[in-house]
């Protein structure tokens, strides 16, 4: 039943913001606050309590497919919501889940941290609208059945909607009206793919649902898969935003508020991978397979693109923006390439990318509350007013940039491993990518920070709260950088349940020779505590190798 | 008794369709317009008789009494809306109205 | 005592959090405290470590410390771990020895610069990454030092970060570097893919016995990992950034682009000698790119009226000296001119810093000029340093390593006449270009006044250096020399043995081979003295003569790569980014909003209001359908 | 018989023709007349003899005499000069010739011959009132919907004069002018003509 509350308290917590906030901003803030930490909190507790569990479960499941899928799965609710159509109110939970949700209330607080002082207009809608984002996109990541996910994938674009339209900068509503037409036409071919699922998987099984581990493994011609998986490719790949489909995203990063772009590059961006990964591939792997070669294609223009884009952006939020398109790129990398390394890699990247670009949003969001411009060409020089904004830029900036050390360079380091095992080129292409950004990054900084401060600008340097908020995010992306066990080890298991689902089709690679042994070592090799134990894993780190 | 063929009523029919049509194109005047639907209409129940003689069944003829009946209707709805028509424009040219614009 | 390893890396970077953490509160001394005492500290552990390593060596030669596994997934399990063996120790003494005394020289070099502490906190971060590199037991981990000391450099060049140029220059240089770097990058792919595993004594091992000598595999891992090497020494195809460097202070310029940071390709290299055993042709184009490099570096070097440009030059200059040693098998030689090399091109850049600052910032040598009185100190220091570049027979380290290099280009397995001519040709220039600055700074009419004297905290790391410059060549004697050479016998623990087989090998070893490069290095010095010293008018009618003018301005530019790289890469991707700047998809997606506006205003046309036309339109119609239906 | 038929078309076709070029509105409808006389002949010969009965007693006789009524209440006078210049016969001309075309050639590939069999007024009413019953009602239905329409639209025009004229009463008694309120009416012809209304 805990799953319930994930969505339930965000959700409840909306209208009691927006009611408070009539009478006071202040109080708004502080229940959306206690809206985003709440689950937070339960979430974190689940996560340390079902860690053991986690891997218990993982290492005990039963063979074949029922068995993978019913033990993977931490907890589940199942109620049948619209019982003539086979529609259940399936949420379930595993290693992935666990981490987005981490993720989504992590940035729905920042978010709402960011925007502390720069939000005065009608404080209360404006909680509402973020609390509710952040309910949707539990929502999503919780559903299991396609129409609900289908549901809160909507039901999500709404809110954002207003968030852009309403609180946005010069261009919102264009902006807003472009994300909002990118998003649903592409989501309502996806439902178009579900129905048509579903339909095949009745017409054959004479069962109708909408539940996917049941509409898992249905047979069909191979060109129906293609299409099918068309579909929600165009569905998570507009999400995303792999190259053609990207250009909704620059606009409605740059019109967002601030709290509005961190919650898009943190979460809404995200949703594309994870669909990707929950989804897609599982129950069209044959498809996949024939896709692959395209999808690297796109994938490798969409990091080079996204990075020379970025380069010649001359506002500061636009540049950040076409960073995420460089970024994801990296992601559709690594869901093609279907083994081990890249989805971990994947998994990674999406919690560091959230991190370092939602502290890159906040960063241009705070300068742009002191000095009302966006456009660089009007900067330079800010880091003799402002140096501790300019450290933390630069960190950030490295972080992006892939800097070895921080969580982003392990994430595109497994990608592009395991992508090299599926090719080359598409590999080779994605470290040069690496490159371009070098290019970008130092560009900004130079454009922005450096150089000789002309303008006279002056204002205060970070405050407090940014300070605390941008210290506990470069805690988390250096920890990331040197430990990420523990999101791996979480991560494992459904990495694991992902690729076993695929396991019969064309799509199944040979593991590394290392993972043939049993998980159950492997899961029980925890991590060692602290940095300064001498030669405590050594010995049977070694032995396994 | 009837040697004549189907064919020439039902080309009868179509000639007077055709100048009724004619007539709704050019002619501006609105009393004209409903006289030109009378012919188009008659023409039309021309053909289904045409049709219900060939086969020596009634329903030609039924037909014809329901677009007698259909015609009488329009035309007193037709006069109406042309006596309202030329008082609030005070002309029965058809081009004045044109406040429906697009 | 060997478990204090971690400590080495580990105090920099301390040094470096606590500068980070406390940088408002802390005054100069404060900082100069954290800073130059962290790598102090380190300098002392590091002694001790090596010390007790040295004395009494752990089993195999190599300890193994594994702080924990920095990720486990699928059986790509990379840990923080670090291995010393004499290589390393070698490394480790060489960054943290001098990197303490240029940390102690910063403290008084960098006294009236507002950004002291930030420069002290980039300088840590700097030599904790460097030694991450040199002491990681996985080539991520290495990896990562890679790229820190890539990004330390970046920060360092771009210190005075008024100037646009000076940041354009460290921009210049992390992207140039960043380019080796994807080699680098894409090698790791390659070899996890083959071997399964990054850590370094098991990959080789692996390799070794599944890689078959000279196969395709083989070839690209130990090209792409050259690769790499290139981008970080600076050499042939990647080495426009190093000249450019020198906008950064001059300690930096010291510790990071001539004893250290430079050399992070050679240690690499040296490290992974096995993946070039195995691959002949590799080791053939290593040593071609360092004959290159140190031909056409010295040539630029010969030229140059900035004094840290030539020095810049000549650095790239003696690492392809250390890359034509590898090349041809002599991993040994390449180390110990890396350790000389330190030494004496710290020192040189120390003095040059002294000069400069001496001369309020006055770059040009032939501005510069008789300093001999003025600057004693730094004259004596820096006439050693040029020699020991120069190679001065039995009185500097220089000529120990370099003769060695000399001598094992010629005499090696893989020695032959081309690589021993370009050694011997390089050897002449490098004489002619040390010395025509010691002339052209030292000697003849002053033309600037010296407004700053060196102060005691400058002048001591000069001189440690100048003895060390001396001193250090004599720990490898050549066999006809002494036969003394301890230090061999220590590199041989995880190097294998130079072994001189090649059909030259007697007459290189011999005392004869020696003779031939000692008369060069002598020739040398005279006619730099005719060229420079007494009669300077001739030298600028020399160098202004018309035939000379075009090949000295095409060699003072770098051999013109800067031009090239300019125009094949810089331009087209900044023109694409100013022409896409709003984003060609963009424009398909608003192309496709203005088609519907214009089916709108089109159709909307056809609402005349007027009754015909509409019964028009409706006969129009029917008139279609009836064709259809009666034509078909 | 097929003589009286061809005559009877031609003189339909001619009248049906003179109906849309008279410019003078009551010749055009009484040649409408002739034209619906001519069709109802045309029915004889077809074997329709019931119809054609009807045509001339409802048709001719009912909704021609609607039409003069409308003309002689609008009294839109001999010279309607609502009509397009020549050359605008051209368009429409030529549109209503394709249309011709069209039919006539796809009628023109098959004849058939008529049955030659008399469908008397006995045969009709069996069908009007056997499977056709439903279709009566809603004629029935149809006609009174607009009678009804017919009268509203049409009378409201009287209802708001009414309005107007007891609001110009109210007003003329406040202001003591002497204008008596029938002589307005004179100069209004449409006025007028509203008090004959059947």
């Amino acid at each position: 039943m805990i799953l319930l509350w994930y969505i339930l308290i965000p959700a409840v917590a909306a209208p009691v913001a927006w009611l408070l906030g009539r009478s006071r901003p202040a109080l708004a803030r502080w229940t959306a606050v206690a809206g985003t930490t709440a689950p937070l909190v339960i979430l974190a507790g689940q996560w340390i309590t079902k860690a053991s569990a986690l891997q218990a479960t993982f290492a005990a499941r039963g063979p074949g497919p029922a068995g993978l899928v019913a033990g993977s799965w931490i907890a589940d609710v199942k109620a049948t919501w619209i019982g003539s159509l086979g529609i259940s109110f399936f949420l379930a939970a595993d290693g992935l889940t666990i981490i987005m949700l981490l993720l989504t209330f992590a940035l729905g607080l920042l978010a709402v941290l960011a925007s502390w002082r720069g939000i005065t207009k009608n404080v209360g809608v404006f909680h509402l609208m973020i609390l509710w984002t952040v309910a949707g996109l539990a929502g999503v990541f919780l559903s299991l059945d396609l129409f609900l996910f289908y549901f809160f994938f909507e039901m999500m674009l709404i809110p954002m909607y207003f968030l852009i339209a309403v609180w946005g900068h010069e261009k919102r509503v264009y902006a807003a009206i472009k994300f909002f037409i990118f998003t649903q036409v592409s989501g309502l071919l996806m439902l178009v793919a579900i129905v048509a699922l579903v339909v095949i998987h009745g017409r054959e099984t004479g069962v109708y649902t909408f539940d996917f581990t049941q509409l898992l493994g249905t047979q069909m011609a191979a060109s129906t898969a293609f299409i099918l998986m068309l579909g929600f490719f165009f569905a998570f790949a507009v999400k995303l935003p792999a190259w053609p489909l990207h250009t909704w995203l620059p606009d409605a990063h740059t019109e967002a508020p601030t709290a509005g772009s961190v919650l898009l590059a943190g979460v809404l961006i995200k949703i594309g991978a994870y669909g990707m990964l929950r989804f897609m591939v599982p129950l069209f792997p044959d498809a996949v397979h024939d896709f692959r070669t395209v999808a690297l294609v796109l994938a490798v223009i969409g990091i080079i693109y996204g990075a020379v884009m970025a380069y010649g952006q001359s506002d500061m939020k636009r540049l950040v923006a076409y960073t995420s398109v460089s970024h994801m790129g990296f992601v559709l990398l690594g869901v093609f390439a279907w083994n081990t390394l890249a989805l971990q890699g994947v998994i990674l990247q999406l919690v560091c990318h959230a991190l370092s670009t939602g502290a890159l949003f906040i960063m241009v969001g705070g300068l742009q509350d002191r000095i009302h411009t966006r456009d660089m060409g009007r900067m330079g020089g800010l880091w003799q007013v402002a140096p501790r904004m300019g450290g933390t830029a630069m960190f950030f900036a490295m972080a992006s940039l892939g800097l070895p050390g921080l969580g982003n360079f392990v994430a595109e380091f497994l990608i592009l491993v395991g992508v090299w095992q599926v090719s080359h080129w598409a590999a080779v292409l994605g470290a040069v990518g690496l490159v371009f950004a070098t290019v970008y990054a130092l560009w900004m900084m130079q454009r922005a920070f450096q150089g000789e401060e002309t303008h006279g600008w002056s204002f205060a340097d970070l405050t407090k709260r940014e300070v605390g908020m941008f210290g506990a995010m470069i805690a988390a992306l250096v920890l990331l950088g040197f430990w990420p066990q523990p999101l791996i080890t979480t991560a494992r298991q459904t990495v694991t349940g992902l690729q076993e689902m695929t396991a019969a089709s064309s799509l199944a690679q040979p593991r590394p020779t290392a993972e043939a042994g049993d998980p159950a070592a492997e899961a029980a090799a925890a991590p060692a505590d602290d940095a300064s134990g001498a030669t405590s894993l050594a010995d049977d780190e070694g032995a396994q190798q | 008794m009837a040697s004549v063929s189907l064919d020439h009523a039902l080309v009868l029919a179509a000639i007077l369709f055709a100048i009724g049509f004619a007539g709704l194109l050019t002619r501006r005047n609105l009393i004209v317009v409903l006289a030109c639907i009378e012919i188009m209409l008659n023409a039309g129940g021309l053909a289904f008789v045409a049709a219900g003689a060939r086969w020596g069944q009634a329903d030609g003829q039924v037909m014809f009494l329901f677009v007698l009946a259909m015609a009488a209707a329009e035309v007193a709805v037709g006069l109406a809306i042309a006596i309202r028509f030329r008082q609030s424009l005070k002309s029965l040219d058809v081009d004045d109205a044109d406040e429906m614009k697009g | 005592m060997l478990g204090l390893l971690w400590l080495i890396p580990a105090l920099p970077a301390a040094g470096f959090l606590a500068l980070v953490l406390l940088n408002r509160r802390l005054d100069r001394t404060a900082a100069a405290w954290i800073g130059a005492g962290s790598v102090g500290l380190s300098a002392l552990v590091a002694l001790l470590v090596c010390g007790s390593f040295i004395v009494s060596p752990p089993a195999g030669d190599a300890y193994h410390q594994v702080l924990w596994t920095w990720m486990d997934v699928a059986g790509f399990a990379p840990n923080i771990g670090f291995y010393l063996d004499a290589v390393s120790v070698l490394w480790v003494l060489v960054i943290t020895f001098v990197g303490f005394l240029i940390h102690l020289y910063s403290t008084e070099h960098m006294e009236h610069d507002e950004g002291f502490t930030r420069f002290f906190m980039y300088l840590n971060l700097f030599v904790a990454s460097m030694l991450v590199l040199v002491l990681a037991d996985n080539l991520l981990l290495l990896y990562l030092g890679w790229e820190g000391v890539g990004l330390c450099s970046y920060l360092l060049i771009s210190f005075w970060q008024k100037d646009p140029q000076n940041v354009y220059c460290g921009r210049k240089a992390f992207i140039v570097t960043r380019v080796g770097d994807t080699a680098l990058i894409a090698g790791l792919f390659l070899l996890f893919t083959q071997v399964h595993t990054l850590e370094i004594q098991p990959m080789l091992a692996a390799a070794q016995e599944s890689f078959v000598p000279g196969s395709a595999v083989a070839v690209a891992a130990a090209l792409l990992i050259l690769g790499g090497a290139i981008g970080k020494s600076a050499q042939v195809p990647l080495q426009t950034w190093l000249p450019d460097a020198m906008a950064g202070p001059s300690p930096v310029s010291a510790l990071i682009h001539a004893a250290t940071m430079v050399t992070a390709g050679v240690y690499l290299i040296a490290r992974t000698n096995v993946l070039f055993t195995l691959a002949p042709d590799a080791r053939l184009i290593v040593a071609i790119v360092g004959t290159v490099t140190l031909l056409l570096a010295g040539f630029s070097a010969l030229v140059q009226h900035d004094l840290k440009r030539a020095l810049a030059y000549s650095t790239i200059s003696q690492i392809g000296y250390m890359f034509l040693a590898l090349g041809v098998s002599g991993w040994e030689a390449g180390v110990f001119h890396f350790m000389t090399h330190a030494f004496f091109k710290a020192l040189l850049f120390l003095a040059a810093g002294v000069i400069i600052e001496a001369l309020a910032d006055e770059h040009d040598i032939f501005k510069m000029g008789g300093l001999r009185r003025e600057l004693p100190a730094v004259f004596w220091t820096f006439t050693i340093g040029a020699a020991a570049l120069a190679a001065l027979p039995f009185v500097t380290d220089g000529f120990y390593s370099k003769d060695l290099i000399i001598a094992t280009s010629l005499g090696s397995v893989d020695g032959n006449l081309w690589f021993y001519a370009g050694a011997i040709v390089g050897a002449f220039v490098t004489t002619l270009y040390s010395f025509r600055l010691v002339w052209l700074v030292f000697f003849g009419e002053r033309h600037t006044e010296v407004s700053r004297r060196p102060r005691r905290r400058q002048l001591v790391p000069l001189w440690i250096l100048a003895v060390l410059s001396v001193v250090s060549g004599l720990i490898w004697m050549p066999p006809w020399l002494a036969g003394f050479h301890p230090f061999e016998t220590f590199l041989d623990t995880a190097l294998p043995p130079i072994e001189f087989t090649g059909e030259y090998a007697h007459f290189a070893e011999s005392a004869l081979g020696a003779l031939v490069t000692i008369s060069v290095v002598v020739v040398g010095i005279g006619i730099a003295w005719l060229l420079w010293m007494p009669w300077r008018r001739g030298t600028h009618a020399f160098s202004e003569s018309p035939a000379v003018r075009p090949l000295a301005a095409y060699w003072l530019g770098g051999w013109g790569f800067d031009w090239v790289y300019e125009r094949v890469f810089v331009i087209p991707v900044k023109w694409f980014a100013r022409v896409a700047r709003n984003d060609l998809v963009d424009h398909v997606v608003d192309g496709i909003a203005w088609l519907n506006v214009a089916a709108w205003r089109t159709l909307s046309a056809g609402q005349t209001g007027r009754l015909r036309a509409y019964v028009a339109v409706a006969g129009f119609g029917i008139a279609l359908v009836l064709a259809v239906v009666v034509l078909r | 018989m097929t003589i009286l038929f061809t005559i009877a078309a031609v003189v339909a076709v001619l009248s049906t023709l003179m109906v849309v070029t008279r410019t003078n509105l009551v010749h055009a409808l009484l040649y409408l007349v002739v034209s619906l006389f001519a069709v109802a002949v045309v029915f004889y010969t077809l074997g329709a003899p019931f119809v054609a009965a009807l045509e001339v007693i409802v048709y001719a006789g009912a909704i021609m005499m609607l039409f003069l009524f409308a003309v002689m209440l609008l009294n839109v006078g001999a010279d309607s000069p609502l009509r397009v210049p020549r050359l605008a016969w051209v368009g429409p001309g030529i549109l209503v010739a394709v249309l011709l075309a069209e039919v006539v050639y796809g009628l023109t590939r098959q004849t058939q011959p008529l049955a030659g069999v008399e469908v008397g007024p006995q045969a009709v009413s069996e069908a009007l009132y056997g499977p056709y019953v439903l279709g009566v009602e809603l004629a029935s239905m149809l006609l009174l919907a607009a009678l009804i329409g017919a009268r509203h639209v049409a009378a409201r025009a009287r209802d708001e004069e009414e309005a107007a004229e007891s609001m110009e009463r109210a007003r003329g008694l406040s202001e003591t002018a002497g204008e008596a309120p029938g002589q307005g009416a004179v100069d209004d012809p449409g006025r007028l003509t509203e008090e004959g209304d059947a």
